[in-house]
């Protein structure tokens, strides 16, 4: 399933970079659990970076981007620094919502990135609405909405992407297929094969399952969805093939997985993947290992910011109810 | 009088002076466009501004709220129709966990300027499925502007307001108000959010109503003077912002209230208010706190079932004479 | 599209009285609706008989149907009296409900049927549920879903379809499709040509379209799928193509038809199909005249008993809320 | 004590019990089969009763509720988990416009004994969009039984009655309380639907609290007795039905009262209640009735920030002090 594309050095240097700092970040998170320092859930996104560091590198900085409560690298990929991004998961001040939010909530708006929706499925239609907004607005701009394979089973899913196709909006629906929901494997739970592509026909789309693991497929992928989408001639759907490292959350071990599942996916873990191409683009080992030093030290940075950070203001709990930035609902 | 207009007529000319004054402002929902909506409460929006500003929709009431709230947080002033308020059960998900969050999850990065219009309320004979007050669903979830108007010139001066807000309003147009009229609403006429109407003064009983009891309050307040009792008439207009304020200073004077509601009794707004007034009020109160809501079953569809279960202006009429006079 | 089937002269004679009972039941809704003897909304079926008719017609008395706020046709398929369905409507105590279901939800229970729901795609997830229930009681029933094609794009049909497949429960999805919603055509807000045949694939089920106006065709390919169900080898979806006599509802002219569009339809009106059927089958004019005075008196009858019959009592609005037959929710 | 179980327990052996006595009970939801329930609510149940009596579904709320729906009609006794009581939102459709009517809209000739059980609730950091106490959506809807247990007795006694109710009931279940103990149920526990419980008993006051805000006012109660001021509590347990009368006859005897929910003061369950006593108690209060809910906002991922929003022993004795000295 290798991506034939190619990519120039340069570019494959800066993905690496970027999906280090994220797998770093992702893995700081899960220390800072295990430490105390991070409260309530989280959902890590590591095995999954491919998704979304190839989809970002395939849009512009203008495009829309919806993302699940799995959704940290998504809102780095569009900009979120390490630092904001652990600093929500502490609850400081310098969090990108001050700790209102949380892990499931991450959003960078700067980027576009328009939010981390917790309820499967909701952040369909909206990203729907966003590619709509763009057809009015005449601004040339795509809407991506990434999800899991279990959303595909969820009414709003189904709703979503029919509006989209009768109106051929500029929306490109990214699946991340990891084979399973919670804890039980979406094929026991689902009536066809692929749960995102085999579904695209009832709307008159093309089926696309690809590697969700090597970042070249799946930017070229989304590039080809992204074009087709400004040229007006409506969304897609791309099933990307992908695992996740970590258990559901937090608290899951998951035990669930087939004995030497988990061993045949970091055999294609998107990390190793992207450094056999930087390999195979010429890259040199030296170069390689300064990227991953950057990665860390930038890593290691945002952790310490992040912990000396304060926390966020208890008065914070009262701000952005409304438009006027406060919580007053009654005289 | 000749000009006067209907409440329906109203909901299409609200749409439509804003329509006129911001572009960003698009309609979506099923059968709004060439067919005028299914009340005909958007009739004339269509030839007016065209398929890019009038959008038919699919059944697909979660696709719709969802994709006016993409819009909304991305440049566009979207006003959604669910064509039933029962319908916003089917879309709930989008209006009491999605639109009300946003922004403060988000810590301010993404706000949600849509409205979401429907039509709310019983006393037509539609049954149990097609007739409820559900005002009452939203009132539990904050972050939710609520708008019901009672008249038609409200619902221009809510529309306005509701439109230009930055926060997502849900907009309960009452069926059985539709055909009721009332003088048309002057040019730039905008009604607060928030603030609600003293109808009628009076000195010994507020009376409290909001939408479809208005009427039933107001004719009550009416037989009420004919027997002597001065009622004051308050008319909410909001339930979020609740103008609390202007409860509270009518009680101070008349020091009875009573709050009719068309909602079923057990979580109506009236028990909100009613807990309110009987704590910031206890020292001004002479009587209980009543509220005269609907009985806690679902609507009959016969007409005559109906009317067992919805409140009437006897009622009111009865309950008021016996406060007034405790 | 006509039938190959063969039906013997007794049951298309049976087929054609009650198919004809049904027309004149609506019929005399709508006149009564124009008298203002009925109140609130209506929606009839007239042109829909053969449906109803037809599926009536290959199940089991004990198989459970569930219909929606177009439902009369179904719910008299089923064994509902035209006495107590204008009873219904008239809010008499001889209603099927007393007055307290009205129009759109019909019910006869005696007959499985099991309601008609009013809010589009509510029941499709019910019929799966009575189809589960059947196999978790080793009951042997079928159950049949009838809907619009509007309701193809909610999310409720999309999650029952799937929740069928993937169980295998002996559901039959069978869509009217009569080419409109209310007052929009399918056509205009659907991704496919055929929005119930056309979204089978999405569950692994075959594409099946019929034609919806021929009692024949309905009953034999609901005849197979029932067989099917039975077996223990899962759900259809059958998507007959069928159109509405009257407007949408009560208040609606239905000026939205293309010109002709009636008139092409009325030519091949369930009722004019089968009587061509019974002549086919050697059934003569006289006995089939007989067969429609006898259906139009019963009609007749109906109407004048539901006339004669008393308004609900004034206390049924406050029973069968709760298990003990009451309303009361507090002490 | 040894032989203590906590809620969470608590629930599957609830559940346990009555698929032992009644074959027609059956359980469907998400991961709660061998995954034993992504709370380890429905621990153990798999392994007794095995793929035929539990059953795993896709992420389809709507289609869990209304299959659970379509089998309650036809003879079984289904009980459907929704993981987090917010997915309701999903369902609501099913949750409001069609279990609570299906008795009523078909004249009583088809009923819907089923239990849609949920995790509600905040106070563990889950955030805006998982943490809602949401059983005031369903108040608002005329035919759910509504019941919160807050302990693992009473989760037991609740839900045998539950799933024995020819009713539709939604049982909440308590994200916040599934750590916490209690003695366990004896064998046969039976609670009856809608009958509160005198906690404590007391003669100045009367605090009145449902599921997570029952150790807050127990808390608040023993602190308030170490002030001299004796507090009476009562756990509602059932908000449908409602039982006023152990609340009126309690308010008889202390003349205060002060209601605690967890959920936002707008439209929450204690307006209802405030309201029938300001109006069937009035004349026995000596004080305003009071209400301490959360505040009118989204609840924050950060615990100090949640903490800020949510009700707490310090502010409920205040309170207290203030109106039983006042
Ligand atoms: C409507 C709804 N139902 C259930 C859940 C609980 N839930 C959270 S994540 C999850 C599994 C989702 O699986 P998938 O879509 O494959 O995404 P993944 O977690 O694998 O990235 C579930 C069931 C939810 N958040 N929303
Ligand atoms: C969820 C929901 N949305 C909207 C409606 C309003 N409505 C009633 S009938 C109807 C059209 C349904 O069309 P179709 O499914 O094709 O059935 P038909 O009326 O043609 O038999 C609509 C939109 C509804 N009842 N429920
Ligand atoms: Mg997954
Ligand atoms: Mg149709």
């Amino acid at each position: 399933m290798a991506g034939s594309a190619v990519a120039s050095p340069e570019s494959l240097s800066g993905w690496y970079e970027q999906m280090l700092v994220i797998r770093g970040t992702e893995k700081a998170a899960f220390d800072l659990f295990m430490s105390g320092l991070v409260k309530g859930t989280t959902h890590l996104a590591a095995g999954h970076e491919a998704v979304a560091v190839g989809a970002s590198a395939a849009l512009e900085p203008d495009d829309y981007v919806w993302a699940t409560y799995r959704g940290h690298h998504h809102a780095m990929a569009r900009g979120l620094s390490a630092e904001a991004c652990l600093g929500e998961l502490m609850s400081k001040q310098t969090g990108s919502s001050q700790g209102k939010g949380g892990s499931m909530h991450m959003t960078y708006a700067p980027g576009n990135m328009m939010g981390s929706y917790a309820i499967i499925g909701s952040h369909l239609p909206m990203a729907v609405g966003s590619a709509w907004s763009s057809v009015l607005r005449q601004s040339g701009q795509v809407s991506v909405a990434f999800f899991g394979d279990g959303a595909t089973n969820i009414g709003a899913f189904h709703e979503a992407i029919n509006l989209a196709a009768v109106w051929r909006l500029p929306v490109i629906f990214v699946c991340e297929n990891n084979l399973y929901m919670e804890y039980t494997p979406i094929s026991s739970v689902t009536a066809v094969e692929h749960p995102a592509a085999d579904r695209a026909g009832a709307y008159s789309l093309p089926r696309i399952v690809i590697d969700g693991n090597d970042v070249v497929v799946v930017r070229d992928e989304v590039a080809k969805a992204a074009a087709k989408a400004r040229a007006g001639e409506g969304p897609s759907i791309i099933e990307c093939l992908t695992y996740r490292h970590y258990g559901h959350s937090r608290t899951d071990p998951a035990k669930y997985r087939p004995e030497g599942e988990l061993e045949q996916w970091l055999m294609r873990d998107p990390v190793k993947v992207l450094r056999e191409h930087l390999a195979a683009a010429g890259v040199g080992e030296d170069e390689i290992g300064e990227i991953e030093q950057r990665a860390q030290h930038a890593v290691l940075a945002a952790i310490e910011a992040a912990k000396a950070a304060p926390l966020s203001d208890p008065a914070e709990a009262f701000t952005d109810v409304w438009a006027d930035g406060g919580s007053q609902w009654r005289t | 009088m000749a000009d006067l207009i209907t409440y329906r007529e109203a909901i299409a000319d609200g749409i439509a002076r804003e329509m006129r004054l911001d572009p960003s402002v698009v309609c979506l929902g099923e059968d709004i466009g060439a067919a005028g909506g299914v009340f005909k409460s958007t009739q004339g929006l269509f030839e007016e501004f065209g398929p890019t500003r009038i959008w038919d929709t699919p059944i697909s009431e979660q696709a719709i709220v969802g994709a006016a709230m993409g819009a909304a947080m991305t440049g566009m002033r979207p006003v959604a129709e669910i064509m039933f308020s029962d319908f916003l059960a089917c879309c709930w998900d989008f209006i009491a966990n999605e639109m009300p969050k946003v922004r403060y999850m988000t810590g301010g990065q993404v706000k949600v300027p849509m409205v979401v219009r429907t039509a709310n309320g019983g006393g037509l004979g539609f049954g149990a499925q097609h007739s409820q007050a559900v005002e009452n669903w939203a009132l539990s979830v904050p972050g939710l502007v609520i708008a019901a108007p009672s008249t038609p010139s409200d619902v221009v001066g809510l529309m306005a307001s509701a439109i230009r807000s930055d926060d997502p309003v849900l907009f309960f147009e009452h069926k059985a108000l539709f055909a009721t009229k009332g003088e048309p609403a002057p040019a730039g006429h905008v009604i607060p959010l928030g603030q609600a109407n003293v109808v009628r003064t009076g000195s010994e009983i507020t009376l409290v109503g909001l939408a479809w009891s208005m009427p039933i309050v107001l004719e009550a307040a009416e037989l009420l003077a004919q027997q002597g009792i001065s009622a004051e008439v308050i008319d909410l207009r909001t339930l979020v912002p609740l103008d609390a304020a202007t409860v509270l200073s009518s009680v101070s004077k008349t020091s009875r209230i009573l709050i009719v509601e068309e909602n079923p009794f057990q979580g109506g707004w009236g028990g909100t208010l009613a807990s309110i007034v009987a704590d910031e009020g206890f020292y001004d109160l002479d009587a209980p706190v009543k509220r005269i809501a609907a009985a806690s079953v679902p609507l009959a569809f016969a007409t005559h079932l109906e009317n067992e279960l919805l409140p009437s202006v006897a009622l009111t009429v009865e309950t008021a004479v016996r406060m007034a006079t405790s």
